[in-house]
């Protein structure tokens, strides 16, 4: 489960790919908030373009990189999610957070 | 109703594992040919049961979680998981959505995937002893369309 | 040795579960990150153990097969595959190339491409209890080279 | 394990796919015979572009064709084998009963 960032101060943004579970999550959780540290964005991006699979972890890594993104005074955004990460993230309300675009809807 | 076909598999509380019980499990629901959205319902919430034997039932220790499916003639897929952790006080709480004992960490929503991602879902659980997790999902078989 | 992972798979002998046993222990195997050469030297391998279980060991009975797949520190796996069928009386002439017991439909080649296709292969057997096959491979380290 | 057969007296060919193992194979032998002794052909090819695996199930299949087209005076082809299926093959020595083409090999 690797992760390549694009660290910007205006947008950064988090290639994700592979699947997101536990095992994987926490790995996850530390480069981003590293990147996000370091760089104080002023909006972070989640590319889930590369995802395959999310099970509810994945809401755990979302909320609190919102929380994190709240708490420096910038924004979250989601994007590239397929149907069935999307069925997770709906059941969690996270499409009430935080701006989400699916999969073929981005440019 | 005796299954058509059925399958035991052990596996220890590694979180390695959790990617290969998904993948265990889908692999053996395929004869019933789901559709893609039916295997990844089912591959979600087998994540979710595996990883909470993981990450609640056997917590800082190493244990092994036991899982059998079966296929019925119906259609249905039934997937028991099993851990012999520490077990579950208070069910219906532990079941109520965004409720965890790890809030830093987990979100509380393993059972309610389990639930909204199944036609059906059982919990048992005795403190000290383990939990069980029965998931029931029908899939709809293609070939009557 | 201690395996770093391990895991069990009991599988009724129909012959559907071939192809789910082939991939259930390639996808556990595949954590070591082997070749596509092994891994297809591995299921090879599996799919002639599994395969002798249903049409030799259980013939015209159904039956369990037991499977249990080590994962070592040295990048090697051990894959037992176990029946408790009928057995075999004489090992070392079922282990001979173009020997079976079922010259119409068999080609008598399942040892000698377990053999040939894995590191070590051993055979235990008693008649009427079962036979136990224990395959070897050594995974050449891609992280290594 | 489906196969598609194109009867031609010349030339009878039988496109295989997916694994082929000893549960698929019985279905494989009944319908290419069924194929041969309606159209008694000179030459039968097995094409396996399409097979992704063999055990040696797939050595019976090929032998027992092999004796077939023998028996009624005609040739085997195989072609279109991968690397693992070609290990199986030669193991049995079938290199040395019929032409073999690897995949690739052929135009
Ligand atoms: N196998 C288990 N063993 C012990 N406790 C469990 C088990 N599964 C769930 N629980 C308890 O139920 C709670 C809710 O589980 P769940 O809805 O999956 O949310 P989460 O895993 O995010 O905490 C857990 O926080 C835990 O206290
Ligand atoms: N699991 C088993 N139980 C009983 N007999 C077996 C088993 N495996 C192999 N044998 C015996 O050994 C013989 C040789 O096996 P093998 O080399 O795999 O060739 P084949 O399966 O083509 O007959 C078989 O024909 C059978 O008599």
């Amino acid at each position: 489960m690797p992760v390549r960032i694009e660290k910007n101060k205006n947008l950064t943004t988090a290639f994700l790919s592979g699947e997101i579970d536990h095992h994987s999550s926490a790995f996850l959780r530390e480069e981003i908030d590293k990147a996000v540290n370091v760089v104080m964005p002023r909006e972070l991006c989640l590319d889930f373009m590369h995802v395959s699979f999310m099970d509810s972890s994945g809401i755990g890594l979302v909320m609190g990189r919102y929380k994190l993104m709240h708490a420096i005074g910038g924004k979250l955004k989601v994007r590239g999610v397929n149907a069935s990460t999307m069925k997770v993230m709906k059941l969690a309300g996270l499409d009430l957070l935080a701006k989400i675009d699916c999969k073929g809807e981005e440019r | 109703m005796k299954a058509l076909n059925e399958m035991k598999l052990t596996l220890e509380s590694r979180s390695v594992n959790e990617g290969y019980a998904r993948v265990a499990v889908s692999a053996f629901v395929a004869s019933l040919d789901p559709t893609v959205e039916e295997l990844s319902d089912i591959k979600t919430a087998v994540s979710e049961a595996v990883t909470n034997c993981i990450v609640h039932g056997y917590r800082d220790t190493m244990g092994r979680i036991y899982i059998w499916v079966g296929i019925f003639a119906d259609n249905s897929v039934k997937i028991r998981i099993r851990d012999r952790g520490c077990g579950i006080a208070d069910i219906r709480q532990a079941m109520e959505p965004l409720y965890t004992s790890q809030p830093d960490e987990r979100a509380g929503l393993g059972f309610a995937v389990m639930q909204s991602f199944c036609d059906k879902l059982t919990v048992r659980s005795t403190p000290g002893k383990g939990t069980t997790v029965t998931l029931l999902k029908k899939i709809e078989s293609r070939s009557q369309c």
